[in-house]
């Protein structure tokens, strides 16, 4: 089967481009784009783990190793799209436009956290796995119905796909051809359970079949396999063609959330030979002649600080409110309800 | 307590008579007409027309692409619908009997529940979940499920029970146009056990509100959907008696009206619940903490609960036994009277 | 995709062998063992029906047109393994084993329907959709747990493809190699949903590739090809390859079950071109030389005669007991659910 | 009364200092190495040995065929064991947290609960569910869930949910031997917050007994699991205001330990109820409802419940505004204590 889904690549792992089809479609900018999201969001990701040991952020889960995977797919987003992530994606939500202190504060468990930018249409991240795959289909259904050209992107990792909210996702998108767009990080892991014993299939790319739809198994470490693979899935999308199947293999270099430790069951050169993907994309910029160093050293400065600042922030922002417990569970407070918030603020109140 | 908000109905003069399930239908009808953002989704609920009719004749109307088919997939129901709703659609979503909701629990619990929490009120999910539920039609196994009490521990979720096609109708347009996910819950047993006038167009019956159902003075008889026309009956027993009851038809599951249970309650120091979900963890508890927390001094007889047995609701030829009958509320009502 | 998977046959529809490598499989006991049990299943269902018409029976769904799927299935089965069905596979148990009094029970409300004879591994049946596939999936792979030769079966419909156990049990049997066939009857519809309103797949065996497994699509109204590629994909499972997804296409002749009334959704001249698998079976016979009038007529006789008699014991069955409500929740009655009973037992009695 | 059978401990004098998730582990071992038909079953058990270290070493010791990681996939981990357990296995399956189950709700709701009923007995489902639930450890969303009440109003399965080591190793080894299946919760919070003398080898802790954890003569107060602790400060604080409190660990949420609550209660007059569950829908309904039905007489003043609010649980910047204190348990005994 698997040969049936060979993985897709525009650049090997030396930066050259392998597909010279490509040539034309990617210019510097696109190249500096990607360079700039994937160490904004690296930066982000190893300050948030640094800030997780200081005990100044709750349990975290880290994506390094997955940049390429969420900035290519992220960039290939229309403006006015949806974006169902999970608690692993905030690099694509971070690159579509989300707020960087609200993304912090998320991880500090705070609610404001889940809130997105005003006409930026992120969902919160999806905790219950494979939850926001419906979710995601009904969605760009709806986009569909209203005769918009708007599509969605559901996010979510190999383990994802042995729950049946992914099954009954997948059918009900093909079905009603939703303008989604399945996008799958398949990092070999869900926690400690290694792809091989979530599955029996060898990819997860040719699960398309059961749906009739496309399946595409690409290098989810090339950052020009993911942009334009996943732009094609959109532009099919909004063609009416109903949703496609995205599998981009990577690689999650570090632990499945601060909390846990993949020594404990990750052989220990597992990994050793993947190429890290901004590596990779230096490596491309070094070899077509893009490469800036003062322009790299200029952002990666700019980064630190609009990360820093972001961490300060969210230090800062005013403190969490036992009102927001109550406040928005519904519409109007319900009687019952509301007497208890008035009975807890009264105690707190100390009466 | 107990008032009705209606809206002016479209066309003012015109009542008709109808049965429950036909209200019910009335009422899906009437918002497919009024807000092009009412969609509908289930299974079997197009040509077909539901498997109890309800949605008869609205595909034909309406058109396929806002009276939908789906497949048999509860979660996956749920799950649009929620994708649906929070971008701009009121979906109705049909679940075939309660007993199938559980794929969907999930999606229920974590989400449709959740999103206005999470998001400050950023996302909402504006949608109805309708379900038949409840034994005694001689349904097949898990057709008979009355599982309301495993969706008013939800917080995030409104849970409404109508047992009359007025209340019917008004309370399924309310629940279509309130803000928030309501679960509506449709007894299968009183479908089409009468007809009563239901005003044409649309008008709303307001939700968290129970009814006074008869005046009494001796005892309070608090039940809901399939139950009423039971609690009736026993009332109508007990009165010969000489035992004077009054009927609370709560109507809302979630939220409870409180204030109608305690002010009742208060006048006639004696209750007895009804409903034919188990005894362990079923609303009945829930209702005896209100009276506890509100009415305790007024009490002069412990609170009687006339229950479904703690056995999962059995085949139909013991169904009988399983559900509570008038002859258990009136054993129920001379047990608080002559305490 | 549906090229991929083209329908198997070993007769035509007018009874004519078209794959002669099965030949010398055919003999003449194996064709009678199949019309014996074909009669004998239709002969229960037209009874259930008019019993029901006659208020009798409970609401009842018909299995016509199925026969062939159910009974080259179940003949396929070996004498310990286990079969998980659903609400319209009692063609399947009968013919495995089942007892015809209590499979009239069932269909009377009677919980006593639901207990399989002594010995025979058969599940009661599946009537939340789909929920039977992992669990034969687990029973499967307890038999090869415990190294025995046995196997499972799971019977499902058409529709119970688009639930998510449908998903998950197929994953999980592929995973760990359990001896389960996954026996699809796909009969074009679900109640009323037809199978291009269900999935946007061709086929639904193509669905197996999702899980790496052997998927047959086989023409369900042949005995033959049911019988052949069931008992394959046994030989397949007891050698310890795993799961077969079977499609076995076919037709429900009438409706959902009594309380439905196909009139309302299927075009009228739709199926009118399915030849009845009996009749097909008939020709074939008459082909081959193997059609006995006195034998028909006789097992005709004899099995009205069975039929009759088990209408007559299941009418004579002794009432529903009460405390059957009660007493086989828990192994032991707890304190009060014993006290429910005592005390609604004491108020049957009139104290 | 809160009587402990216990069977004869294999290695009789020796008992090791252990903390609850440590007693979890040792439960398992215990009984992996006692009954070959032992699985362990769910998500990241094996080499990872659970998210909280419960499975730890087992999958080393009785290798990954008795210890079994599966795929991500609640609904298929408990079909999977029915089928296990209806063919002569007796699987423990976790579920990650308990906020992680409901996609296998259907499973446990129609199947786990209603084969034994549905087949009178014929066919029999020993299997235990295992998950994690609470809140008050900064877990991320969702994760935080205390939804006991979802499973007790389920009938044909067994609740329970020990609050100490003792507890925990003696209750999950009687749920492993119980004829039926028994959904084990384990306080995340407290899973590392004590050791206790817990004793080498098999013994049990009767299924369906509370314990007196504290006499007391002024008040009941009634909890379980996660809550004890929170109880036993607010009544150390309420004794040194002269209030003198008895504490009822249920330990077994269903069935309920219906003696032993009234038995208290009876004696005090006054009970608090305490539970982080949500009010509405909560087990302590079921604890008022028991008792006004065994102890109406005696009750000096309305029980009062203390639990977490009608509301999600929230992400964890909120969650210990959430969660009962003993601040909040002190108002509760001091409103019933001065009615
Ligand atoms: C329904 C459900 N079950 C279990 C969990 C616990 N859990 C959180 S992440 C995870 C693994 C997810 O793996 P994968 O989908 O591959 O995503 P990754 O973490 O690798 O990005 C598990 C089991 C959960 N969040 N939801
Ligand atoms: C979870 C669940 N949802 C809905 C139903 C109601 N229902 C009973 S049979 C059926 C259709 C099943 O179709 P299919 O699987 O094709 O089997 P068939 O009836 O055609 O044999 C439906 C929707 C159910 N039994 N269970
Ligand atoms: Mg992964
Ligand atoms: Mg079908």
């Amino acid at each position: 089967m698997k040969t049936q889904y060979p993985m897709k690549k525009v650049i090997d792992d030396e930066g050259n481009l392998i597909d010279s089809s490509y040539k034309d479609k990617i210019d510097e900018q696109l190249v500096r784009d990607f360079y700039y999201h994937m160490t904004r969001i690296r930066t982000f990701d190893r300050k948030a783990i640094s800030l997780q040991r200081q005990g100044r952020l709750g349990t975290y889960a880290p994506f390094e190793g997955q940049e390429a995977s969420q900035v290519g797919s992220a960039l290939s987003l229309g403006a006015d799209d949806w974006v169902f992530p999970t608690y692993r994606d905030h690099g694509a939500t971070l690159t579509y436009g989300a707020d960087m202190i609200r993304t912090y504060l998320y991880w500090n468990g705070r609610v404001e956290g889940c809130v997105p930018p005003e006409g930026k249409k992120i969902f919160p991240p999806a905790v219950p796995i494979a939850t926001q795959i419906p979710q995601a289909a009904g969605a760009a259904w709806a986009e569909k119905r209203k005769g918009t050209n708007n599509a969605a992107i559901a996010f979510f990792g190999d383990g994802a796909t042995s729950e049946g909210d992914f099954h009954e996702g997948l059918n009900f998108a093909s079905i009603f051809k939703a303008p989604v767009v399945f996008f799958n990080q398949n990092n070999g892991y869900a926690i400690s359970v290694p792809i091989e014993k979530q599955m029996n299939s060898e990819t997860i790319a040719q699960k398309s079949v059961a749906y009739g739809i496309p399946g595409v198994r690409i290098d989810g470490n090339d950052c020009f396999a993911v942009y334009f693979e996943t732009k094609k899935a959109f532009d099919y999308a909004r063609s009416g063609n109903g949703p496609t199947l995205i599998e981009a293999v990577t690689w999650r270099t570090g632990a499945h959330t601060t909390a846990d430790d993949p020594s404990k069951y990750r052989p220990e050169d597992q990994g050793k030979d993947v190429v890290d993907p901004l590596l990779r994309l230096e490596r491309f910029m070094k070899n077509y002649g893009c490469w800036d160093e003062a322009w790299v050293a200029d952002i990666q400065e700019q980064l630190k600080e609009e990360v820093e600042a972001a961490v300060e922030a969210m230090e800062k922002f005013p403190k969490a409110n036992v009102e927001d417990l109550f406040d928005h569970v519904f519409a109007e407070l319900p009687a019952q309800l509301a007497d208890q918030k008035e009975s807890y603020l009264a105690h707190l109140r100390g009466e | 307590m107990a008032m009705e908000i209606r809206d002016i109905p479209q066309t003012k003069e015109t009542t008709q008579l109808l049965t429950m399930v036909q209200a019910v239908n009335d009422g899906m009808k009437t918002m497919l007409e009024l807000d092009e953002k009412t969609l509908i989704l289930g299974e079997d609920i197009g040509k077909n027309g539901g498997v109890f009719r309800a949605t008869e004749g609205l595909q034909e109307r309406f058109g396929a692409d806002r009276v939908i088919d789906t497949p048999l997939s509860e979660a996956g129901i749920i799950g649009t619908s929620i994708g649906l709703a929070v971008n701009g659609f009121k979906p109705v979503a049909e679940m075939q009997f309660l007993g199938f909701i559980y794929p969907a629990y999930e999606q229920i619990m974590t989400h449709v529940s959740r999103i206005r929490m999470r998001t400050m009120g950023h996302f909402t999910v504006p949608m109805v979940i309708r379900a038949p539920y409840g034994a005694g039609i001689r349904a097949p196994e898990v057709h008979s499920d009355s599982t309301e009490a495993l969706f008013t521990h939800m917080p995030g979720l409104k849970v409404v029970c109508p047992s009359s096609p007025y209340d019917a109708k008004g309370l399924l347009i309310a629940a279509m146009e309130d803000p928030d996910p309501v679960l509506f819950l449709e007894t299968m047993r009183n479908y089409r056990a009468k007809r009563e006038d239901v005003p044409a167009g649309k008008y709303t019956v307001e939700i968290g509100k129970g009814k006074k159902v008869k005046e009494g003075t001796d005892v309070t008889l608090i039940a809901w959907g399939a139950m009423i026309p039971v609690v009736e009956k026993a009332a109508e027993q007990a009165e010969k008696k000489g035992i004077s009851c009054e009927i609370i038809d709560l109507r809302t599951l979630y939220p409870l009206d409180r204030d109608i249970i305690a002010e009742s309650v208060q006048k006639t120091g004696r209750a007895v619940i009804v409903h034919e979900a188990h005894s362990t963890g079923g609303l009945g508890n829930d209702i005896v903490s209100i009276i506890n927390d509100t009415s305790f001094l007024y009490l002069r007889a412990p609170i009687e609960r006339v229950t479904g047995f703690d056995v999962p609701v059995p085949l139909f030829a013991l169904e009988d036994h399983y559900l509570p009958t008038p002859a258990r509320v009136v054993q129920g009502i001379e047990k608080v009277v002559h305490f």
